[in-house]
């Protein structure tokens, strides 16, 4: 990857979800040299592991495919994939960027056939699936995996699977003698994407989520309800696969609370809701859903859904956080709280709990320059002059509509001092 | 253009070489295909076999390539060759990973890698390569129709990236909104406290910009052309007009605030101290941050009156969340506060999302604004003040409060043009029996709304509507996507949204307009089919003028000239074929897409006699969905039958008639279309697209009535793109029941 | 291995022929094979634990900790002051953190000690339970070194209870499933309870004398879920509980018509016996139900 | 005037939530709370309030002054702390239920039977006449708070306890003569009456 070359009218985005896939996209479709990093082996981020979009129920790899598209078409992105920045310095206009590119151990021969896969044995957790699922030591991400090219994990190269993953390509592709690489990258203007986390479920302590098979965080649910995911489609209980019947979601589960994430993280009203819709879809009358919440906050034109789900009697909302929960019978488990419209206590007995666990910025610490400015949630400020712009997630809590919008904003800040450099060198 | 030289590439790996007989495809190739070049190549992605047909271009002539190996999803980058035609025949994720690699199997295995190769080969025969029109040059100007801070913005921004900007407005001054805030909150950590408007600086800044003309009391009168070419006549006040050209247009009209005359039972019009929020700003900022009732004297209680006349069923109020407003009355209760005074805000579900709204709620509550989550009841005078009743729904008390003024939280109501599409939607809500939705229609209708843009375009004067009169893209992933290509509209006419987010929204528009005059400029499509060059022309000896490409363009790209003859508008259009699926007498054509470039591939499928228990089924899939579906159906191995015949189309819109037809009078036995949703959660890229075609399907009954066959061989499905094991299925079920029904007679 | 001196605050239970005095007596073995020093604060006084409130107000009960505060620093300079009782730890560390961060408070508090002559000099002392001293200081391997005779076959519910976990937490540990009890009876050679529900749940604290019932119901779900996970005895490192669960058995069963008969030790007591020494050193001539269990593995 | 009651009310012109955050230790953070009803959840005598900490937040600021301070809710407070640890607003509950007990029983409106009122300001008692709490004699005068007869009933039902207590050397039947003592009582004391002084001083200045 030696012959990466990047100027000081070249924008770096950093970040391959949907937020630095749109920043990437639209810049180089107004004509400017982008690069592309990503740390994953695959773009695509978080909203390649989601079900559904809200309001529309559409879906997340529709807009993907389209994307991934327009990528493959435009000779000015330049994607680099298991890419991590460690260091950034300059000033806007012209920036020194430290990329480590982790080994692939796949070169680009690989025509994903996926004999290597077949090869292996080791299996390990997949990342994709939150680890509810195995891998296998060779793999490809998911079907709709770009750029479509096998990684082997780092932990199966130096044993037998790594040789019999090599001795199954038959197209020269596997490569176990690759090394991590370090590049340094010239550019004018960063866009920083790197996204968000959901917020680690085992530490709201109260909800028991280390403690209680039935306890699950929203992303797992989400995973739950992709065919080819751990549970095949099905919304099950993790305790005993059978198909829960009366399912909680708790609402600020690590968001509004000076103990975990202090900013509300947006989006996680907006997903119970649309997930009680895969209940419906799948369970229909056979499950209900009670919605454990402190205020609903389905902003502006979407509230229609939020009505929509109202409506449905076997959707109940309850004004409350809950404030812990404790076993039951049956790997059931209790939630402990009041309704606090009337104050009524509730132990309310649920076969399945998802946690709307919040977003949490991924801004590194310590590697953009002193001047950017990252709030105390850590979210980039925005600076016209900084040359370094946070997009989507890495900006604020943002839903995937505002996202892709706050990237197209950063992307025409990047252009704006790539076209400033480029007036200045003529 | 030289001659047509089609070289014929056949990978023999991923197993390709194993399962099929690669020679056999490599005659198929020359002898059907008439592919003066036909090669196998082992390992056809890799560096050798790309040099391999990059040679034959080179050397040899070879000017429409045919690959016949994976997916024309997959090894993009390897097959990437300049300045020729390529077609791909899937013989990878549409051909062996989908059949059993069974001895039985193997015959109807071959006989699909056959088909493909002769389809590809027929498609690559028809197909030219696309060219720019230059029907526009690069035009570094815009223009923005709104100077409110989502204009200015836009302006700036736009001035900022060396473009200029002819900013228009219809008022006497700059600022908006915005304008008449007394405070605002800060852009940037620590939100919970208030900052100074700005506006004044961003007015002075959009001033003294030379880059930037402000046309202030003037309104558009009228707009035509193209990205890159929009001709705008400029109508002032006072009578005079000015012509400019543009390379795109943002329109930052705004909002309206929703009157609260309407809203009586709060209050509404009846005391000149219930008000709305922007009255109250006016008020506040007219004194000096003292809070004064109309009569002049001091108000020391105010109450604010959350989601008043919105987020409401009821007749006449606004079914939305206008999204600002708790965060607007929390400052403003803030106000009080700092006043000396007593605030209130009575509320349903608190709104401050994200990373400043926990914080803005929180320097609220510092300030000690009360909350309370009530319904108010009403508002009426008691004494010299008001009284607010309402339920607090926290103490389960109905309860009341007195108040010297009472804020209502009123919605947004978005300052866009009249609905182009309205007189379709009321015939739509009429046919769908909604009597609600027609009425709200009709109504919406007869009001009088002046158009913003005027524009000279066939299908209205204005940017469609997605919903309560805002502007806003009805695509998740795609939030700038107007239905006018080169039109971007931004702020609260798009969507209800604070100041914050509008700035955020202007500059993102800016970037588009900007993109569009740069693609304009080199004859690309916008998104989706971002630089594609192909466009519709029309062989104007066989046009009817029958007018229907110009009425179903999804957006409004095709005009009609004086005789009635369609004018494309190469810039204004997304490239999806939709005209051309229209067209009864298939007289468009894309260069590289064209009723000949799909017929004559499935007219080169060889199709067994009646007899031979050998069904084919044509599958028209739509490339954004429901081919990446069987793509992936393919990696996951879902099985289907051997006897389907799959040809991408660009959008269900595009397919015309006429290759169902054919299809059927060459002996298919059934024809499946697979499209993206349709409908008011559409996912059609195109908008209209797949509803078109279900539309043009449900009258192909005539067609097979006449032709004497079963209704059920033609079907029109709507399937996502996760249908990953749905859409093998419902071949499967079709080469199901094409068993049952029988074969078609009409195998020749 | 040096000795490690901490200023200790014994609280008004520990003190002789006090309620908790078994405790003090199991400490001071633990320390004595652990090479601890605690340094008696002279004439310290009682913290007026949670419960003073009601008499107390704000300043008055925070100035009761100030002075055990301004002693120690007079006699043991900056000595961490080390509290066995989770009452005492909680009430000086809570004053500390007052008096610190609340300037109104501060003020209020020198003049207080300055009634008697006495002031808080520049920094306070850290405030620790036992415990942080144990695990952070001494460490679970150095602890687990001096088991001579382990508790094989034992199973403990580690009762940790309210005040010794919330809102300070021991050694970063979650309020709700807070491991060190069960991992501290790991190295001493039991087993712990696995999820025992109750373990951070409150006994009633102060309330078992103005409300029992309503306390004595919530020792009865504690005392109960041990049971369940099939606990032959439970441990904790509060006097209050220790009391609260252990010595009201007899009127729960009389409410309830349960069995209990449960012992309810110290961690220190366990410690003491796994150490090897005898039950009079162990304090184990305390219990009121007597562990059995544990005075076998004493006397062997 | 002499009524500290009537003083608050006045001097507030009724807003009771200026009160409380003038007068109730923690006070301030009572319009932090944003009504999410986890510290009512969270509390294990939680159905035994009347009012829990979250509608007693509301109350305050519905201005329902007489309800609150009159209310046994506060007195409920077990000091367990999980009302703090759990507040998503860092909202320090528990002092604030104790600084409105407190606040209340000072303006003498707390409910006249309350039997923690009655116990905290014997505890408060006992420790202060010595400077370290004699067990014995709490609990003897807790036996007795609501009178001789109560007394010695409540003495009999408890003697199995203090029998075995006694027995494992937890209990010293001589403590009755006096007990542990601190050796500068009078030190402590004239520390408490000072700062008694300037808490009192802090409302004194309503009492008139």
């Amino acid at each position: 990857m030696s012959e990466v070359i990047a100027t000081n009218q070249t924008i770096l985005v950093v970040g391959g979800g949907i937020s630095g896939l749109t920043a990437a996209l639209e810049a180089a479709e107004c004509g400017k040299q982008v690069i592309l990093l990503e740390k994953a082996p695959s773009v695509g981020g978080r909203v390649s592991q989601l079900y559904k979009y809200f309001p529309k129920l559409c879906f997340p790899t529709c807009g993907l495919e389209i994307q991934y598209r327009r990528l493959k078409a435009n000779k000015n992105v330049r994607l680099l994939t298991m890419a991590e920045v460690t260091g950034v310095t300059g000033e806007a206009g012209n920036f020194n960027v430290s990329v480590k590119v982790s080994p692939r151990y796949v070169n680009e021969n690989c025509t994903a056939c996926g004999e290597c896969e077949k090869a292996v044995s080791t299996e390990f957790d997949d990342e994709f699936n939150y680890g509810m699922k195995k891998r296998k030591g060779a793999y490809l991400t998911s079907a709709m995996a770009y750029p479509q090219r096998y990684v082997i994990d780092p932990r199966i190269v130096a044993g037998d699977d790594g040789a019999k993953a090599k001795e199954a390509c038959k197209y020269n592709a596997v490569d176990l003698e690759m090394q991590e690489q370090e590049l340094s990258l010239n550019v004018g203007a960063v866009v920083w994407a790197t996204g968000w986390k959901p917020y680690d479920a085992a530490k709201i302590q109260p909800y028991g989520y280390d403690r209680y098979d039935n306890v699950i965080s929203n992303v797992e649910f989400e995973r739950m309800l992709d065919p080819f995911g751990p549970t095949g489609g099905k919304i099950v209980r993790p305790s005993d696969g059978q198909a829960p019947k009366n399912i909680a979601f708790i609402q600020c589960a690590g968001s509004r609370d000076q103990n975990h994430l202090k900013h509300c993280s947006r989006i996680c009203c907006m997903a119970t809701l649309k997930q009680t819709t895969y209940i419906k879809e799948q369970l229909g009358d056979d499950c209900k859903s009670t919605v454990y919440y402190i205020d609903i906050r389905a902003i502006d034109r979407i509230d229609d859904f939020h009505r929509m789900v109202k409506a449905d009697p076997n959707v109940t909302f309850v004004k409350s956080k809950v404030a812990n929960i404790t076993g039951g019978a049956d790997d059931n488990v209790l939630l402990n709280g009041v309704d606090t419209e009337g104050y009524h206590r509730y132990r309310n007995e649920h076969d399945l709990v998802v946690l709307a666990t919040g977003m949490e910025s991924t801004v590194p610490a310590g590697v953009l320059p002193t001047g950017v400015e990252i709030n105390e949630h850590n979210f980039i400020e925005l600076d016209s002059d900084s040359g370094i712009y946070g997009a989507g997630c890495s900006s604020d809590a943002l839903d995937v509509n505002r996202a892709a919008q706050n990237a197209t904003a950063a992307a025409l800040r990047a252009i704006q001092v790539v076209t400033r450099v480029a007036g200045q060198e003529g | 253009m030289a001659d047509m030289k089609i070289g014929a590439y056949i990978c023999q790996g991923c197993g390709i070489g194993d399962r099929l007989d690669t020679a056999q495809l490599a005659n198929v190739a020359k002898r059907e295909g008439k592919a003066a070049v036909a090669k196998e190549h082992e390992f056809l992605c890799n560096a050798e076999g790309v040099k391999m047909i990059q040679d034959d271009i080179d050397n040899d002539g070879v000017n429409h390539v045919v690959i016949a190996a994976c997916s024309r999803r997959a090894k993009t980058d390897a097959f990437s060759f300049e300045g020729v035609t390529l077609s791909r025949a899937n013989l990878r994720e549409g051909v062996i990973w989908v059949r059993p690699d069974t001895d039985e199997a193997r015959e109807t295995t071959q006989e699909m890698g056959d088909d493909y190769v002769r389809m590809a080969c027929a498609e690559s025969k028809y197909m030219k390569m696309p060219a720019a029109s230059g029907e526009q040059g690069l035009l570094r100007h815009l223009l923005v129709v709104g100077g409110g801070i989502a204009g200015m913005t836009a302006a700036l921004e736009a001035a900022k990236t060396g473009y200029t900007v002819d900013l228009v407005e219809k008022s006497g001054k700059l600022g908006g909104v915005a304008g008449e805030m007394y405070k605002k909150y800060p852009a940037k950590a620590p939100y919970d406290v208030l900052a100074d408007n700005t506006t004044g600086e961003m007015i002075a800044a959009v001033e003294g910009n030379s880059a930037i003309t402000v046309h202030l009391n003037t309104t558009v009168a009228s707009t035509d052309g193209a990205p890159g070419r929009f001709s705008v006549t400029l109508a002032t006040e006072s009578g005079s007009s000015n012509d400019i050209t543009v390379g795109a247009i943002i329109q930052a009209t705004g909002f309206h605030p929703y009157d609260i005359a309407k809203l009586p039972e709060l209050g509404g019009g009846k005391s000149p101290d219930v008000m709305d929020q922007l009255a109250f700003e006016k008020m506040v900022k007219a004194n000096g941050g003292a809070i004064k009732k109309a009569d002049g004297s001091d108000a020391r209680n105010v109450v604010f009156v959350q989601c008043a006349g919105q987020r409401s069923d009821t007749e006449g109020h606004l079914p939305y969340c206008s999204g600002h407003c708790c965060m607007t009355s929390i400052k403003q209760a803030r106000y009080v506060k700092d006043a000396g005074g007593d605030a209130t805000v009575i509320f349903d579900d608190l709104r401050t999302p994200g990373a400043d709204g926990e914080d803005v709620y929180r320097g609220g509550q510092e300030a000690g604004v009360a909350f309370s989550k009530g319904t108010v009841k009403g508002v009426e005078a008691a004494g010299s003040g008001l009284k607010v009743s309402y339920n607090d729904k926290i103490l389960a008390d109905d309860t009341t409060i007195d108040a010297d003024i009472v804020v209502l939280a009123t919605g947004m109501v978005p300052a866009s043009g009249p609905n182009p599409y309205i007189a379709q939607d009321i015939e739509a809500a009429e046919k769908d029996g909604n009597a609600d939705l027609t009425a709200k229609l009709k109504a919406e209708q007869e009001a009088p709304v002046t158009s913003i843009l005027n524009l000279q375009y066939r299908q209205g004067t204005d940017v469609p509507h997605l919903k309560n009169g805002f502007t806003d893209s009805h695509f998740i992933c795609f939030p700038y996507e107007t239905r006018r290509t080169g039109i971007y509209t931004a702020g609260p006419v798009r969507r209800p949204m604070d100041a914050h987010q509008a700035i955020e929204d202007a500059t993102g528009a800016a970037l588009k307009a900007i993109q569009s005059c740069e693609n304009a400029a080199l004859g690309r499509a916008a998104h989706p089919r971002s630089g594609d060059l192909s466009f519709p022309t029309f062989r104007v000896e066989g046009c009817t003028q029958c007018k229907r490409c110009t009425v179903e363009c999804p957006f409004g790209a095709i005009n009609e000239d004086e005789k009635g003859y369609p004018q494309y508008n190469e810039a204004r259009c997304r490239r999806c074929g939709t005209c051309m699926g229209a067209c009864p007498v298939r007289v468009i054509s894309f260069e590289n897409y064209s009723v000949e470039t799909v017929g004559q591939q499935l007219k080169a499928v060889d199709m067994p006699d009646e007899f031979s228990e050998k069904p084919r089924l044509l599958v028209l899939a739509c490339e954004n969905d429901a081919y990446p579906a069987l793509d992936m159906a393919g990696m996951t191995h879902q099985e289907y039958s051997a006897y389907a015949r799959i040809i991408p189309v660009r959008c269900l819109g595009s397919v015309n008639t006429i290759w169902i037809t054919d299809a059927l009078n060459s002996g298919y036995d059934g024809v499946m279309l697979m499209g993206c949703q349709k409908g008011d959660n559409y996912q059609c890229h195109f908008v209209k697209g797949s509803e078109m075609a279900h539309y043009r399907m449900s009258k192909i009954d005539d067609t097979l009535t006449q032709l004497n066959l079963e209704k059920e061989r033609v079907q029109t499905y709507e399937v996502s793109i996760t249908d990953i094991q749905r859409i093998p299925q419902i071949i499967n079920d079709m080469e199901k029941l094409i068993g049952e029904i029988g074969m078609s007679p009409f195998k020749f | 291995m040096a000795k490690r001196e901490y200023s200790f605050y014994p609280g008004c239970s520990s003190q002789s022929k006090a309620s908790s005095v078994n405790y003090l007596k199991s400490t001071q073995t633990i320390c004595e094979e652990l090479d601890i020093q605690l340094n008696e604060i002279p004439d310290w006084n009682c913290c007026s634990a949670s419960i003073g409130y009601g008499g107390g107000g704000e300043l008055p009960r925070i100035s009761l900790s100030a002075r055990n505060i301004a002693l120690s620093q007079q006699a043991h300079g900056q000595q961490d002051i080390v509290a066995t009782c989770a009452a005492c730890w909680l009430a000086t560390r809570e004053a500390k953190e007052r008096i610190e961060h609340d300037g109104e408070v501060r003020s209020g508090i020198d003049a207080a000690l300055g009634e008697i002559g006495i002031k808080i000099e520049g920094e306070m002392p850290k405030t620790r339970h036992m415990v942080e001293v144990l695990i952070e200081d001494v460490g679970y391997e150095e602890m687990q070194s001096k088991v001579k005779k382990p508790l094989e076959g034992l199973k403990i519910a580690g009762y940790v209870g309210c005040q010794t976990n919330r809102p300070f937490g021991i050694d970063g540990e979650s309020y709700e499933n807070p491991k060190y009890l069960d991992k501290m009876i790991e190295i001493v050679g039991a087993e712990p309870v696995e999820k025992y529900e109750k373990k951070a749940s409150c006994c009633g604290g102060a309330l078992m004398f103005s409300e029992p019932e309503k306390s004595q119901a919530l020792v009865k779900d504690i005392i109960e879920a041990a049971y369940d996970g099939g606990a032959d005895m439970i441990v904790t490192p509060c006097p209050v509980c220790q009391m609260n669960v252990e010595v009201y058995q007899g009127h729960i069963n009389k409410t309830y018509g349960t069995k209990f008969k449960i012992p309810v030790v110290y961690y220190s007591t366990l410690m003491a016996v796994a150490f090897g020494r005898n039950g009079k050193d162990a304090a184990l001539d305390g219990q009121m139900i007597r562990a059995t269990r544990l005075e076998e593995i004493a006397k062997k | 005037m002499s009524n500290p009651n009537q003083a608050m009310v006045e001097k507030y012109r009724s807003n009771f939530l200026k009160e409380v955050e003038a007068n109730v230790e923690e006070g301030h953070w009572v319009k932090m709370c944003m009504q999410c009803g986890v510290c009512s959840g969270s509390c294990p005598l939680g159905p035994h309030w009347e009012h829990p900490p979250q509608e007693i937040f509301m109350m305050i600021r519905a201005g329902k002054r007489e309800e609150v301070l009159g209310s046994s809710s506060m007195w409920m407070c077990t000091s367990c702390y999980n009302c703090i640890a759990r507040c998503p607003r860092g909202l320090p509950i528990t002092h604030i239920m104790h600084g409105l007990a407190t606040y209340a029983k000072r303006l003498g409106l707390q409910p006249k039977t309350q039997p923690t009122a009655k116990f905290s300001q014997l505890f408060w008692s006992n420790l202060t006449k010595t400077g370290r709490v004699n067990e014995l004699k709490l609990g003897l005068s807790l036996y007795f708070m609501n009178g001789f007869a109560n007394g010695i009933k409540t003495a009999l039902k408890m003697q199995d306890v203090g029998l075995g207590m006694y027995k494992t050397g937890r209990l010293n039947p001589l403590e009755i003569l006096g007990g542990h003592s601190i050796k500068d009582t009078g030190g402590l004391q004239k520390m408490l009456k000072k700062a008694f002084e300037i808490e009192e001083a802090k409302i004194a200045e309503y009492k008139g």
